[in-house]
């Protein structure tokens, strides 16, 4: 049952890395953001990924099952996944802000507007 | 689409289910998948699909912002109360013991119930507050 | 069976991403994001994650898509064309991907149950949590009372945006609210 | 009132003074009353602990523990109290010589002036009083700071520069070296405590030791040794009274008080001179006192010229202490006192011919004699005084130092004593012999003297420069006590 | 009974303070609400480390549930002298918060301020008296989601390409930290910090191990603004409004540094993090780097806020190159400046707020002759100033003074020079402000008052706290040595 071997945790990393890769490379201030989500949902990916346990269930007791799968990652995850929302709409309000006050939502031409305001 | 007939029958018919699902995601938490968090969200998606058929300012007519401001403080203070109560008794903070000493189980169900209905309180007002927020705006260009 | 379905979706997940980083059309993004945090949702509960299935879809595919949407039509729907490629963050990327890559050969395999974490602290929950608190969903039990005060924090982290969004952008809405 | 007593109010009355002096700023008369009245109470303390020094006795006092090892206290020794004496009497005579100079040369700000001077009169006597280094420490850069508002007074942009540089060099050094010297030390022996004998003997290699001092030597910027003097010329840019008092006698009388203190207390002679350990130091000393002695007869503006004077006298000092033996300690403490006469002397002379013909340049002065002849006999006096010529103070201190090199085999140390008095006649002596025997190139006539505020204070030090010489005994006295025992 | 519940108490009174503040709306009722709440904590954390001082370890099981099962709090000398440190900033400056947030802040907003800075102020107390390494993710969280908010309302509008920079550089750092504690997690099976340091040695040889302290570590340098990953902390300082500048440059970079002496001392030890990984190898030259570095960017800052925001770059250098040397005295050094500077930067800030007040503006230019205009202010600023050069009889000089012995301990005198001529760059960028003010004119002659009262108290508290514990390091010291020693697991 082992067959999966690592193929799930470096498939985790690739998405981490296209995620990262976004976030610090795309200048469109939206893009960014959702380049921080990908790479968030990837690392849920990789602590739900360590609590699976081969030929477990979901982790609800019930009659005549004896495996279960690790609870705790999906109690951590739980509590990311609020993290990361919490964190996109914040991010997304500034946004928001930004456009109105730059007219723009693109890196390099807010750095621009800066300049020529200074 | 306030003025699209169809949709918003539909729409009409499908906030009252959605609100039945919310109170049944809460409170089935314990049994299931689901709790205060996932409830809070799918009650406040009710309460934006509302405000996308009748418009955000009947939205704010039954939902009031400063009801829904003081909502997202009392969910967190519902929550942390209880963890309180449990201190005042003697016990450690959030030990749901407390609650009931003699019977440790129900009192943990008790404790349980109260810090889910805290999360989802909180979640449900702070999404509508976020989707007021983001809704009230108006495009300037 | 399981496994080749896990390949599938985390392939289709991979190409998925990509496209949304290289896309043009904001629009288009955010709803292949949804998708994204749809697929996702389906690879958890795969792995027996039901409670963060639910979450993903209520919050990935839900609500994170309709921020995005209502951010996108308050402010633009098309992303500049990059001209350059960024060298820089691509050489961080492939340091960090490596990093992570080299630090998976000493990881317990997929699955493993006798991997260290399913023999230390989650086995007690698993064995006395039906005792101890009488609620068959594990994760509840572990999120409301074990670990409840991590769940207090993120009420909190939830409270704090919804302060801040209010802060930022709130004084709009209850402008018109008192007209 | 007690040793500690008047130690600490000796230290505190400058402070004090400098809220009235600003207070009575609209008031002259009365701001400069309240300046004279402050310093002659704190000559005056001072000179109140000269009897129990003299007699042997070390007044002491303790403020506060900082860290363990570390202490903000005051004792007081002969070399200190000589130091002591020197700041605080000649602060008088500067301040009747700056109510005639600021006024006769219609300065701006003067009230500023007199705040920051008395606060640095109030760090230079912090410098003397401190029982460890790192009370000396915290003075030595109080003294900078106080100074730097005195150095750019004008507020011109040459001023600020100069300013820059005065703060740079200063800082830089002590912070970089000095400190250094300080933790090395700290680290190596668990105190800072000046102690007979020095506290580093048995704890510190041979390489360290030559290390330390080094950090010790150049840290002290304000000894002014190459490379680090660029800063005294700079600061020339300052009032007369200013390059008068502090940078011929308490800034400058600080920097090399604290290699002394350092060479003594805290090296011990016996293991400097016992490997030879500060040889090196007495050739970097010889190499600044002929190098600046020849910058000297190269400037043609009078205070430059004083100033790389200054610089090379200085290095006598350090010469004598680096020589590490007990007559080079005593010449050089000795002409620590002898220089600051007959430099203060030079610059009140050249401030008072600022004053009253608006002259800076030498080559301008020529047959100023006859308008200004108390000035430029006083600047004579001053001149053979710094040379070394009997019959004036500063025969003793080059005497001395003389023998010490001899005795400590350092022949071409004497020799370049001997060079360097002969380089002084070069440089000083033609100023006051143009000023009396070169036909004048001026328009004034007749008798064109300073305001006599400015007189008297330059007559009374070039007095003191004889009076020194004739009757050395009771410096001397007090210098050979230094390095003995704490009771 | 109230003894036994400190710990928890500590956090919680914050944090329901904070939804109450909410529902309290009145703005000075809020902020009355939120002083008393700032002092009452003050009053805990000195309870808290007096008794840890006295007792040791004070362990307090959440929910009742013990560790490694439930989430632990753990307060030892370390977390409760940095608790004690932010709750005294917290308290210190509410004075200042009156005026200050009056001036910069729309009224109506008020409460919803403070519920945020009361937030703030819960997160970064929760990050440091946790014993969970999981826990430690969520209150970090709390408090940079509060610190982004705060940072925003800045008036400029570059405080909202600021806040956003923030967000995505701290959300990264984040990520990166739960990245590494999910690896930790998953060679140990446990979140317990305790419990981790008892477990994780058996996995040291593993490459699992070290990848994951690799993420937290460059987790933590990102959140602690370490160069050259620093690039948000600048902007985000200078168009904050001031009390929220003052506040973050107290506390936030310095619980970060917290957690990473936590991380790398408690947790992984010294013995693999500096013997096997040889990280000081890496971590003092960068320190070194960057603190030169900052410190020239300082000397060429028009804006006085940004200036003292490169400062504090270069001041974190400083703490991390005396955490580089691994010895009782490098870790005293970098824990007393971890303190000290905690004070001095927030009185520089605050004495930049009260002119900002009054001036409008904290461009160079705009202060000139302002040692006339608004003595009271620059004299603060010159003597805080003063300590962050390091001057005798300051808080800085002591904790230059542990640096450079610990450098010197080591027999390293090219960087205890290097560290101290840097301090001359600190001279430079103080004295710019210094010239400007007392030795220009200003083009105006518009009157210029002093700050309110108010303002000033919490100024001069911060001001006279530099010299106090300058002159007075028992306390500081003597705390700071003991942590030490818990660190490095020896006692003194």
């Amino acid at each position: 049952m082992i067959s999966v071997g690592l193929f799930n945790y470096w498939a985790c990393m690739i998405l981490m890395m296209i995620g990262l890769y976004t976030a610090i490379a795309r200048p469109n201030l939206v893009k960014k953001l959702i380049g921080l989500s990908i790479f968030q949902v990837s690392v849920f990916l990789l602590y739900i990924s360590m609590g699976k346990v081969s030929g477990g269930t979901a982790p609800i007791l019930g009659e005549g099952i004896d495996t279960y799968s690790n609870p705790l990652p999906h109690v951590l995850i739980l509590t990311a996944i609020v993290v990361g929302i919490a964190t996109l709409s914040l991010g997304l309000a500034l946004v928001v802000r930004i456009g109105e006050a730059y007219d723009t939502i693109e890196e390099d031409e807010i750095i621009e507007r800066d300049v020529v305001n200074d | 689409m306030r003025h699209q007939g169809i949709p918003r029958v539909v729409s009409k018919w499908l906030i009252a289910p959605i609100l039945l699902f919310a109170l049944y995601v809460q409170f089935h938490g314990d049994f299931g998948p689901g709790g205060g968090f996932q409830a809070g969200v799918i009650f406040a998606a009710a309460v934006v699909l509302y405000a996308l058929i009748f418009g955000l300012q009947a939205a704010k007519q039954i939902v009031k912002p400063r009801i829904v401001e003081t909502l997202v403080a009392l969910g967190v203070l519902l929550y942390a109360g209880t963890g309180l109560v449990s201190l005042f008794l003697g016990y450690n903070f959030l030990d749901y013991t407390a609650l009931d000493p003699d019977n440790a189980p129900h009192g943990q169900h008790l404790g349980i119930f109260l810090v889910e209905l805290g999360v989802g309180i909180t979640v449900a007002a702070v999404m509508i507050a976020i989707f007021f927020s983001f809704a009230g705006r108006r495009r300037l260009r | 069976m399981t496994e080749i379905l896990d390949i599938v979706l985390l392939s289709f997940m991979i190409v998925l991403a990509v496209a949304v980083s290289r896309m043009q059309n904001l629009f288009m993004a955010a709803m292949m994001m949804g998708i994204f945090s749809f697929l996702s949702a389906i690879m958890f509960t795969l792995l027996d994650a039901v409670d963060v299935a639910f979450t993903e879809a209520a919050v990935g595919a839900g609500v994170s898509t309709v921020l995005l949407l209502g951010t996108l039509s308050l402010t633009t729907h098309e992303e500049k064309v990059v001209k350059k490629n960024n060298a820089l963050a691509l050489l961080v990327v492939l340091i960090t991907g490596s990093a992570l890559i080299y630090g998976t050969l000493d990881m317990p395999q997929f699955g493993d149950p006798n991997a260290p974490v399913h023999q230390h602290v989650a086995d007690r929950y698993i064995e006395k949590s039906e005792k101890e608190i009488d609620i068959p969903n594990i994760v509840t039990s572990v999120l409301a009372s074990y670990r409840g005060y991590d769940t207090l924090g993120e009420v909190t982290v939830i409270f704090t945006a919804g302060i801040g969004v209010i802060l930022l952008m709130g004084h709009i809405w209850r402008k018109e609210d008192e007209q | 009132m007690s040793g500690s007593t008047a130690i600490l109010v000796s230290i505190a009355l400058p402070l004090l003074g400098m809220p009235f002096i600003a207070l009575t700023s609209r008031r002259p008369n009365m701001r400069e009353t309240i300046t004279l009245i402050t310093a002659v109470l704190t000559f005056g303390t001072v000179i109140s602990l000269l009897p129990s020094v003299m007699d042997g006795a070390q007044p002491a006092a303790h403020v506060i523990d900082v860290m363990p090892g570390l202490s903000l206290a005051f004792q007081i020794e002969p070399l200190g109290m000589i130091f002591a004496l020197i700041a605080s009497g000649l602060w008088i005579v500067t301040t009747v010589y700056a109510i005639g100079y600021m006024r006769g040369h219609h300065e701006e700000n003067q009230t500023r002036f007199f705040v920051f001077f008395a606060f640095a009169i109030s760090a230079a006597l912090g410098v003397a009083f401190a029982r460890n280094m790192f009370t000396l420490f915290i003075f030595y850069e109080v003294l900078t700071l106080s100074t730097y508002p005195l150095v750019t007074h004008h507020r011109s942009e040459e001023a600020m520069r100069a300013g820059r540089i005065y703060m740079g060099i200063l800082m830089s050094t002590s912070v970089g070296f000095l400190l250094l010297g300080m933790v090395w030390t700290w680290q190596l022996t668990g105190t800072l405590e000046f102690a007979p004998g020095g506290i580093l003997t048995g704890k510190a290699s041979e390489g360290i030791v030559i290390v330390l001092l080094g950090l010790y030597a150049f840290g002290t910027g304000k000894a002014a040794l190459m490379p680090f003097h660029r800063w005294l010329p700079a600061a020339m840019v300052a009032p007369t009274p200013v390059s008068a008092l502090l940078h011929a006698v308490a800034v400058v009388k600080a920097g090399v008080f604290t290699i002394m203190k350092v060479v003594i207390y805290l090296f011990g002679t016996d293991l400097l001179s016992g490997a030879g350990l500060s040889t090196w130091l007495t050739y970097i000393a010889g190499f600044t006192i002929l190098v600046g002695s020849l910058v000297a007869m190269t400037k043609d503006n009078l205070k430059a010229r004083l100033a790389y004077s200054t610089i090379s006298q200085l290095s006598y000092i350090v010469l004598g202490a680096s020589l590490a033996n007990d007559l080079g300690v005593l010449g050089g403490s000795m002409h620590i006192v002898t220089h600051a006469f007959g430099k203060i002397t030079l610059f009140f002379c050249a401030g008072a011919i600022l004053v009253a013909l608006h002259k800076t340049e030498i080559s301008d002065m020529k047959g100023i004699g006859r308008q200004m002849p108390f000035t430029m006999f006083a600047f004579l006096i001053g001149s053979l005084s710094i040379i070394g010529i009997p019959p004036f103070a500063g025969a003793w201190s080059k005497w001395y130092l003389v023998m010490a090199s001899i005795e400590a085999h350092q022949y071409v140390a004497a020799g370049v004593l001997l060079m360097s008095s002969l380089l002084n006649v070069l440089y000083l002596l033609p100023i006051p012999i143009y000023a009396f025997f070169a036909t004048a190139t001026n328009d004034h006539d007749g008798l064109h003297e300073a305001p006599l505020a400015c007189v008297l204070p330059l007559s009374f030090t070039a007095v003191g420069c004889l009076v020194l010489y004739i009757y050395p005994d009771p410096v001397l006295n007090l210098l050979r006590l230094i390095g003995g025992a704490m009771p | 009974m109230i003894d036994m519940h400190l710990p928890i108490l500590l956090i919680v009174v914050p944090l329901v303070s904070a939804p109450l503040c909410v529902l309290l709306r009145q703005k000075t009722l809020v902020w009355a609400f939120a002083s008393l709440v700032c002092v009452a904590s003050l009053g805990i954390a000195s309870m808290l480390l007096i008794r840890v001082l006295e007792e040791g370890v004070i362990s307090y099981a959440i929910g009742g549930w013990i560790a490694p099962w439930g989430i632990e709090y753990r307060v030892d000398t370390i977390n409760a002298f940095v608790l004690l440190l932010v709750s005294i900033i917290a308290a210190v400056l509410m004075f200042f918060a009156l005026p200050s947030v009056a001036d910069e802040i729309s009224g109506k907003q008020h409460y919803l301020f403070y519920t945020a800075y009361l937030l703030c102020f819960t997160g970064l107390m929760g990050i440091a008296i946790t014993g969970d390494a999981f826990n430690v993710f969520v209150f970090l969280e709390i408090s940079s989601l509060s610190s982004y908010t705060l940072i925003a309302l800045g008036r400029d509008r570059r405080a909202l390409t600021a806040s956003y920079q923030y967000l995505i550089m701290g959300t990264l750092g984040a990520t990166f930290i739960v990245i590494g504690i999910g690896l930790m997690y998953m060679m140990t099976g446990t979140l317990n910090m305790f419990d981790l340091s008892e477990r994780l040695p058996a996995m040291f040889e593993t490459r699992t191990a070290m990848v994951a302290f690799a993420f937290l570590t460059v987790g933590m340098l990102i959140k602690l603004a370490m160069f050259p990953m620093h690039m948000w902390l600048p902007n985000a300082y200078c168009y904050a409004p001031s009390l929220v500048t003052a506040f973050l440059a107290a506390t936030a970079t310095k619980v970060s540094i917290y957690v990473f002496l936590r991380f790398t001392f408690t947790v992984w030890g010294a013995e693999f993090v500096f013997e096997k990984l040889k990280l000081d190898a890496f971590l003092i030259p960068l320190s070194l780097i960057g603190i030169y570095v900052a410190s020239l960017s300082a000397i060429y800052q028009t804006n006085i806020k940004r200036l003292l925001a490169y400062s504090s770059v270069a001041q974190i250098g400083y703490m991390m190159l005396g955490i580089g040397f691994v010895s009782i005295t490098g870790l005293t050094g970098g824990i007393v400046h971890l303190f000290n500077h905690a004070l001095m930067k927030a009185a520089l800030f605050l004495s930049v707020g009260c002119a900002v007040l009054r001036l409008g503006s904290s461009d160079l230019a705009d202060w000139k002759g302002l040692g006339r205009r608004m003595p009271v202010t620059m004299a603060a600023f010159v003597l805080a100033g003063l300590s962050l050069i390091g001057v005798p009889l300051t808080v800085g000089f002591v904790s230059k003074w542990y640096l450079i012995l610990a450098a010197l301990e080591k027999g390293w005198w090219p960087i205890a020079l290097l560290a101290l001529l840097s301090s001359l760059l600190a001279v430079i960028y103080v004295w710019r402000v210094v010239e400007v003010a007392y030795f220009q004119k200003a083009d105006d002659d518009s009157n210029v008052k002093e700050a309110p009262l108010m303002m000033q108290i919490s100024m001069w508290v911060l001001t006279g706290a530099t010299l106090y514990f300058g002159i007075q390091t028992d306390l500081t010291v003597n705390v700071a040595q003991r942590a030490a020693g818990l660190l490095l697991g020896v006692t003194p």
